[in-house]
């Protein structure tokens, strides 16, 4: 009604949007623009995309399973898991000193490599076998929640503490390397800034936005998010649609193992070991609920994105590392505060 | 003259420059019990909610016994001494129910802050034992039933010896002899010289327990006086701003040879014995019985919530093995839960996707799984406003936002989309104001004569005989006996449910099937 | 009905029965697992966690989680090992005044949680990160070590029998156990964590309440984390990193819920937490190969949980109202 | 209203962060990036604070960086420093592997890159390497234990405090304490107990106490980091064990990384041997080779360093206890 202010309208508008996390990632860029000069040096812009593919597609995942009010804290533990099986099934060759000691060695793994080493269906089968197991990994979760009504937290807990032990067991501690080079080619660059990881990311993003909006599946999620009983009286399957959920959290965990260990070139039994607090933090900061129900792909895009503008720039500031964590609370914060300052005004609103 | 111990003056509510209540003047006198009555929207949960200071009216005032009385949280309503019981229950499932009772002002032990659970105990005991509610002070509330824990409910508000007393539709979820209990209880209250308001939809019920009425529409105060000048008709035609001359639509009886659904020989350990039913094709037939009688428990089975021992039950001639609801759906089943908010709606997602959820997998794609959503729209979009659903925004409308009645419109809403062959409704009008029963009422009647087959369960005796063409009293997990239409008797029907008349009963039970 | 009857009280026991089944069991692994000292060892490494698992049960009950205690944790320490070592302060006010930090990270988050509407998640988690980022600040990350005085405490003995962390461990259960099953407070905290809504309208100050389970738990991860010192003596840049989780872990082992309204602290948390120290040391007794004993945990741990969500579903079933008449 | 006090609590973040960052000016100064795996135990303290300080006294701009023990994190760091233009890398690594591929990064680049500490896994990249090789210095203080063990004329019960099972550090360390075990097969009365540890003093308290219960005949103890002697302390001193070399209840005990505590122990003649990397040597070398190679203008420099470590240990105590930087360290204090 009052069109007169228009200042504080547009103020409301941006605090209102949908983009708002996306608008205030851009304050913050442009405030930083003038102290970290390098800040929009191609490189830089380079390092903060190849950064953020990974992260994005491992938040995706467990966007899935948040919708469903579930956590899924094992998908650090599925990219342990599939880089390890990944690459022993592509390596090429394997150092007989560090890995006699493996419970793989002789069978899986001798110093001609793993399977398929040096064979042109590497990488094929590789990838199958990385995807096969962030599912299997998914499934179980899936499948203990939705059949046996254990919670998620503990059962997310659990499958993390148990495949991440497995990962190091399989391969007693070491790395794998010598893996194919097309794997490696995954995450290399062209044109500065295009990679598979980036083709590979946008279209699991893009993906992962259809299947949430416009499927049967995607929209029953959200239906058993809200509520399990209501849905399931009305004929959702509720429990094929949680294992799914989880299924997918699994599956984008060990596509997120495919870059990122094509990016350290390597298969790592404690990969991604420290991504939980990021994935769901960056869910958080994006609008995602912990209570279910509520959350689109274009939310976890923002706060992915926060989320690597926010370590580039404390990266970049040079700060003390004594104080850069407090800076980075910091921060968090504000963007917090912020959202709920939003919040409020919404339900003032109404 | 009485005195009176509160009343509004001039109580005058805008929401965003609408009139949620305009000018409102009533009062409540001591050891009387007055009823309000009106639509949903009518304005009574806003004028409920000025007095518990939830909400504070634009203009006007209120007095409690003469004195002026500005609430301005519900603590000061409660000091004030007026409590609520609401619809809504308030228990806190994990603690026990003396716990419950005494949530707010636990007693402790001299100045410490002990819990003095001998105290609490027996205090607890006694108002439970006023209520005549058999049952343990320390059982938890998770393991009662709905009408137990409304009990609860009460004893919570009399514990604390409050002067006036607001009953917001209590009976829902009470069985008729709990009701007559509850009746008893608040007539008692009165003549200790509580003052009580009692607002509920059933309106033969305020008429024979109330003292005085009050009549609300759009925010305004329409009538009020003693209940005797206020005849059932007369509260009706006040209420809706127009005449009905009927509560129930005519029934125009459109049964068809087709058998859709029968049961032979259902039982479950512990829940129902024996149930051999059937239902034809634009048959409606009604489920009575007591809360706990194995209605309830009963469809739930049916519908493949729960599971079964033994027994077969055959949809269109094709028996439905052990199952699960999306097999049910698939056979044209459909069922209305009696609690929508838990069981039947999803309260945070708009009404577009509650009306599609069932038959999503219908409008989407068969290898890409994608919705068309716009068929999907469109065909919601007929079906709500067949219903004459009243909402502003089907795509983004929560559905939390709509009316008791216009929220039991989507369920049913979702259900039609379906095209289902056989409707379980379980109490389907809980809870929804006359003209949105009738409307409900006009939907099944139609649907029958559209040749769905209809399973109908109520509390409500009238709307049963009114509806159905065959009833089927239920208790204690058996079905008692059954009634062809032109048998009904209210009397006899009852005194069956209450297993008054079982030697009667058990020369007449051999009519079990109605198409025997 | 007798059978019934222990059919029912195994399963409303099953937490503890696969406790003694676990127990047993490494028993008959390594014989020196059933020796009193063992279980004296067991109960005073699990003292410490198990402070801070009482602390985090009282925030699982509102619903809300405390993912700060880990640093908390540090920085008190931290604290108090300066005081001692660089203010010179005795060291019962040093550790009252670490204490008081972790009562101040606790009101931080209360603040945030209750007046500035923050997620609990994400404001533990930036508690987190600051408190850390503290401590670190502070000690420029060099470890701070503990004087005798402090590291003499964890061999004195209570009643001179009762080690000191274990009777502050149990005082804290038997505390926080009176505070939820018999005080106003308590019961009021499991109406909040059933039912938030109805609590306010039942006119318990809710936001008191949540405010205060943070503080609470502040307070135990401060008392936790001295526990600990006079063990270890030594507090280093990683001290309490991941405690959080073994916290939550220990809790929701022991039948507390994340949503709110449902867990105990005994036998509850204390169950969960005593179990879980227990399986680590029967793995150590049993010699079982570090790079298995993580599986074997997990695989126990899971087993445990299984069969609590098995019993709950049966018990719903053996409680089941019978309608039908006899 | 509500507007203003968010508008209030970002300026009151984002001007700090400003403060921060103004003092620091681009110049013609070398800037060298450090990149470090974690500060979490008294031996990465002392190594980051003798790089620090020895690059600061040459006059050298240092950016520090914390992976936090992820090895994607330092890639991402290292890839960030590089584009702000540092002259010179030196990182700690996660491990070997993820040396290689973060060194090959830097050569890409054009920018030199120094591997402290981590030996890289092959040679594949280009760098300046400083390494101790853990299993051989763990492998040199458990041969000096299994001496004085034989003095005693009798088997002895061996055991082993393992650290985390995904640092290679650690895995190197079992190993070379698994060497010794396999060399003298007719010392040990019972093969080697294993005892986790994770790095984490609490879990090394609760592992060491079962331990020692399970198997009270243990005298022959090796910890695969000095930072946990204060654990061992308290749990071997309630069982009469913590007593100095010589008493009979003594557990024979050795460590590795030579820090404060180890020296003090030494000293007091309650631990046997603990294998030493010389962390000032190591720091001097690579200083030395890196700024070498920036005046050279050599962006890809190529060097292997071994910083040979040993075993310091009662035997040798009053001879190469300078060489100990824990001992330094211990002795500045003093």
């Amino acid at each position: 009604m009052k069109q007169t202010l228009r200042p504080a309208n547009l103020a409301k508008r941006i605090l209102m949007s949908e983009y708002f996390v996306l608008y205030l990632t851009i304050v913050y860029l442009i405030v930083l623009t003038p102290i970290i000069p390098r800040l929009w040096h191609p490189m830089n812009i380079q390092n903060v995309l190849s950064n953020m593919w990974p992260l994005l597609v491992v938040a995706i995942g467990q966007t899935f399973v948040l919708i469903l009010a579930g956590i899924d804290l094992s998908q650090t533990s599925v990219m342990a898991m599939s880089s390890v099986v990944g690459a022993v099934v592509m390596t090429s060759s394997a150092d007989p000193v560090l890995f006699t000691k493996s419970p793989l060695w002789g069978t899986l793994l001798t110093d001609q490599g793993g399977l398929m080493a040096s064979s042109p269906f590497a990488l094929p089968v590789g990838i199958a076998v990385m995807l096969a197991v962030g599912l299997a990994i998914g499934f179980l979760n899936g499948f203990s929640v939705a059949i046996f009504r254990m919670p998620p937290f503990i059962v997310t807990l659990v499958s993390m503490m148990l495949f991440s032990a497995m990962a190091i067991f399989l391969t007693k501690s070491e790395n794998i390397r010598h893996l194919p080079d097309s794997y490696l080619q995954i995450s290399k660059t062209t044109f500065s800034v295009v990679s598979g990881s980036l083709v590979i990311a946008i279209v699991l993003a893009v993906i992962a936005h259809m299947v949430l909006t416009r499927t049967l599946f995607g929209k029953r999620l959200y239906a058993v998010g809200i509520n399990t009983t209501a849905s399931q009286i009305s004929g959702v399957p509720t429990r094929k649609t949680i294992i799914a959920a989880y299924m997918v959290s699994g599956l984008c965990a060990a596509i997120a193992a495919i870059l990122y260990s094509s990016r350290l070139e390597m298969g790592r039994p404690t990969l991604g070991s420290t991504l939980f607090i990021d994935i769901v933090g960056a869910n958080i900061i994006g609008g995602i609920s912990l209570a279910g129900g509520k959350g689109k792909v274009t939310w976890t895009i923002f706060g992915v994105f926060f989320f690597i503008i926010l370590a580039n720039s404390l990266n970049m500031l040079n700060l003390s590392f004594y104080i850069i964590d407090m800076v980075k609370g910091s921060v968090i914060l504000v963007a917090a505060l912020l959202d709920v300052a939003r919040n409020r005004i919404r339900k003032a609103q109404m | 003259m009485a005195e009176v111990v509160f009343a509004y003056k001039n109580i005058t509510k805008r929401f965003f420059g609408v009139h949620a209540l305009n000018n409102v003047s009533f009062e409540l006198e001591r050891g009387k019990i007055l009823g309000l009555v009106g639509e949903n929207g009518a304005g009574k949960s806003t004028l409920m909610n000025i007095l518990g200071g939830v909400l504070q009216p634009d203009e006007g005032e209120m007095f409690l016994s003469g004195e002026p009385y500005v609430p301005e949280s519900p603590l000061d309503a409660t000091c004030a001494g007026i409590e609520f019981i609401h619809q809504e229950l308030n228990l806190f499932t994990n603690l026990s129910v003396a716990e419950n009772i005494s949530i707010s002002s636990f007693p402790c032990i001299r100045r410490t802050p002990f819990i003095h659970r001998r105290a609490m105990q027996d205090s607890s005991r006694k108002l439970l034992q006023s209520l005549n509610l058999d049952i343990s002070p320390n059982i938890l509330v998770e393991n009662l039933s709905p009408g137990e824990r409304q009990l609860v409910e009460i004893a919570k508000a009399l514990s604390t010896n409050a002067d006036i007393l607001l009953f917001d539709e209590p009976t829902t979820s009470l069985t008729a002899n709990e009701t007559e209990n509850l009746f008893a209880i608040m007539r008692r209250l009165r003549d200790e010289g509580k003052s009580i308001i009692y607002i509920s939809h059933i309106l033969s019920d305020v008429q024979e327990l109330v003292d005085d009425i009050v009549v609300l529409r759009d925010g305004q105060v329409m009538g009020g006086g003693p209940i005797a000048d206020f005849p059932i008709h007369r509260m009706i035609n006040l209420m809706v701003g127009r005449e009905i001359d009927n509560v129930f639509p005519d029934r125009i009886p459109s049964i068809k040879d087709r058998v859709i659904l029968s049961c032979e020989h259902v039982s479950e350990t512990g829940m129902v014995r024996d149930i051999n039913l059937s239902v034809r094709e634009g048959e409606i037939v009604g489920m009575f019985g007591l809360m706990g009688s194995g209605r309830t428990e009963f469809a739930r089975m049916l519908f493949g919530i729960d599971p079964y021992k033994e027994g077969s039950i055959v949809v269109d001639g094709e028996p439905l093995p052990k199952h699960n609801p999306q097999e049910s759906i698939k056979r044209g089943l459909a069922f209305i839960t009696e609690n929508r908010r838990e069981e039947g709606l999803l309260m945070d997602y708009p009404i577009l996707e509650n009306i599609g959820l069932v038959s999503l997998p219908d409008y989407s794609a068969a290898v890409t799984r994608l919705v068309d959503s716009k068929r999907l729209f469109k065909r919601a979009d007929e079906v709500a406003s067949s219903l004459r659903l009243k909402c502003n925004d089907l795509k983004n409308q929560k559905v939390k936002s709509l009316s008791g009645g216009n929220q039991q419109k989507v369920v049913i809403g979702k259900w039609l989309l379906k095209d289902p062959s056989l409707l379980i409704m379980d109490e389907p009008t809980r809870g929804i104001d006359v003209g949105a029963k009738y409307e409900v009422y006009l939907i099944m009647e139609r649907l029958a004569s559209e040749g769905t087959g209809i399973l109908f369960i109520s509390s409500e005796i009238e709307e049963l005989m009114a509806m159905c063409d065959r009833i089927v009293v239920w208790s204690q997990g058996e079905v008692m006996r059954e009634f062809r239409r032109e048998d009904f008797s209210q009397e006899r029907i009852m005194r069956i449910a209450f297993r008054q008349d079982i030697d009667y009963d058990m020369e007449e039970k051999v009519v079990v099937n109605g198409n025997e | 009905m007798e059978t019934n009857r222990l059919v029912k009280f195994v399963l409303k026991n099953s937490t503890a029965v696969l406790f003694v089944l676990i127990f047993i069991m490494f028993g008959l692994i390594a014989p020196r697992f059933f020796t009193a000292k063992n279980f004296q060892n067991i109960m005073s490494n699990a003292s410490y966690i198990g402070i801070i698992a009482v602390g985090m049960t009282f925030v699982l009950l509102t619903g809300g989680i405390d993912l700060s205690v880990g640093s908390t944790m540090y920085l008190s320490a931290v604290v108090c090992g300066k005081l001692i070592n660089e203010a010179g302060l005795p060291v019962f006010p040093a550790v009252m005044v670490s204490l008081l930090v972790g009562l101040m990270v606790g009101a931080v988050n209360a603040f945030a949680i209750t007046r500035l509407r923050l997620v609990p998640f994400i404001t533990t988690l930036i508690t987190q990160t600051i408190a850390r980022g503290f401590g670190l600040f502070i000690t420029r990350s060099v470890a701070v070590n503990y004087p005798d005085s402090v590291t003499l405490m964890s061999t004195s003995k209570v009643l001179g029998f009762i080690p000191l962390q274990i009777f502050i461990f149990l005082m804290v259960v038997l505390l926080a156990s009176i505070v939820l099953n018999r005080t106003r407070y308590g019961r009021q905290l499991y109406a909040v964590g059933n039912d938030l809504e109805s609590a306010k309208k039942a006119g318990i100050k809710s936001d008191r309440l949540i405010a205060s389970t943070y503080m609470i738990s502040g307070l135990l991860a401060a008392l936790g984390g001295f526990v600990t010192i006079t063990q270890i003596g030594r507090v280093n840049a990683g001290f309490g990193s991941g405690d959080e989780f073994d916290a939550i872990a220990a809790a929701v082992l022991g039948g507390a819920s994340l949503f709110g309204g449902i867990g105990t602290v005994f036998p509850g948390t204390v169950l969960g937490t005593v179990m879980i120290e227990m399986i680590q040391a029967g793995l150590v007794f049993a010699n079982i190969d570090i790079y298995i004993q993580p599986i074997i945990m997990a695989a126990i741990i899971f087993s445990a949980v299984f069969i609590d969500s098995v019993r709950t579903t049966q018990i719903k079933k053996l409680e089941r109202r019978n309608i039908l008449k006899v | 209203m509500k507007k203003g006090i968010v508008l209030f609590v970002v300026l009151c973040l984002l001007v700090p962060t400003l403060l921060f960052s103004a003092g620091k000016k681009e110049s013609d100064q070398i800037t060298i990036a450090f990149c470090f795996q974690d500060l979490e135990t008294e031996f990465w303290v002392a190594g980051h604070k003798a790089i620090t300080e020895s690059l600061r006294e040459n006059g050298i701009r240092v950016i520090e960086k914390n992976a936090n023990e992820d090895a994607n994190r330092q890639l991402e760091q290292v890839k960030d420093v590089i584009t702000q233009g540092v002259d010179g890398i030196i990182i700690i690594p996660q491990d070997g592997e993820s040396a290689v591929t973060i060194a090959k990064t830097a050569n890409a680049a054009g920018v030199p890159i120094g591997i402290f500490n981590r030996p890289p896994s092959d040679k594949s990249a280009k760098n300046l390497v400083v390494v101790a090789n853990n299993e051989v210095i763990a492998e040199a203080a458990v041969e000096h234990m299994a001496q004085e063990a034989m003095k005693l004329g009798r088997k002895v019960y061996p055991a082993i405090m393992v650290g985390d099972l995904g640092d290679p550090n650690a895995v190197g360390r079992r190993q070379g304490f698994m060497n010794v075990m396999a060399k003298y097969p007719e010392l040990w009365a019972a093969p080697p107990v294993e005892i986790p540890t994770k790095w984490d003093a609490n879990v090394a308290l609760a592992n060491l106490q079962s331990a020692m219960q399970a198997n009270p005949k243990i005298d022959f103890l090796f910890t695969s980091s000095d930072f946990l002697f204060p654990v061992i302390k308290s749990v071997l001193a309630p069982l009469n064990k913590w007593v100095k070399i010589n008493n009979p209840n003594h557990v024979i005990l050795g460590g590795l990384d030579g820090d404060v505590t180890a020296a003090q122990l030494l000293e007091e003649g309650y631990l046997d041997a603990t294998g030493v990397q010389n962390l000032f040597y190591e720091a001097d070398v690579m200083l030395e080779a890196m700024l070498a190679a920036i005046k050279a203008g050599d962006k890809t420099p190529d060097k292997w360093m071994d910083d040979p470590g040993f075993a310091l240990t009662q035997a040798n105590l009053a001879t190469r206890a300078e060489e100990m930087w824990g001992w330094v360290l211990y002795k500045e204090k003093k």
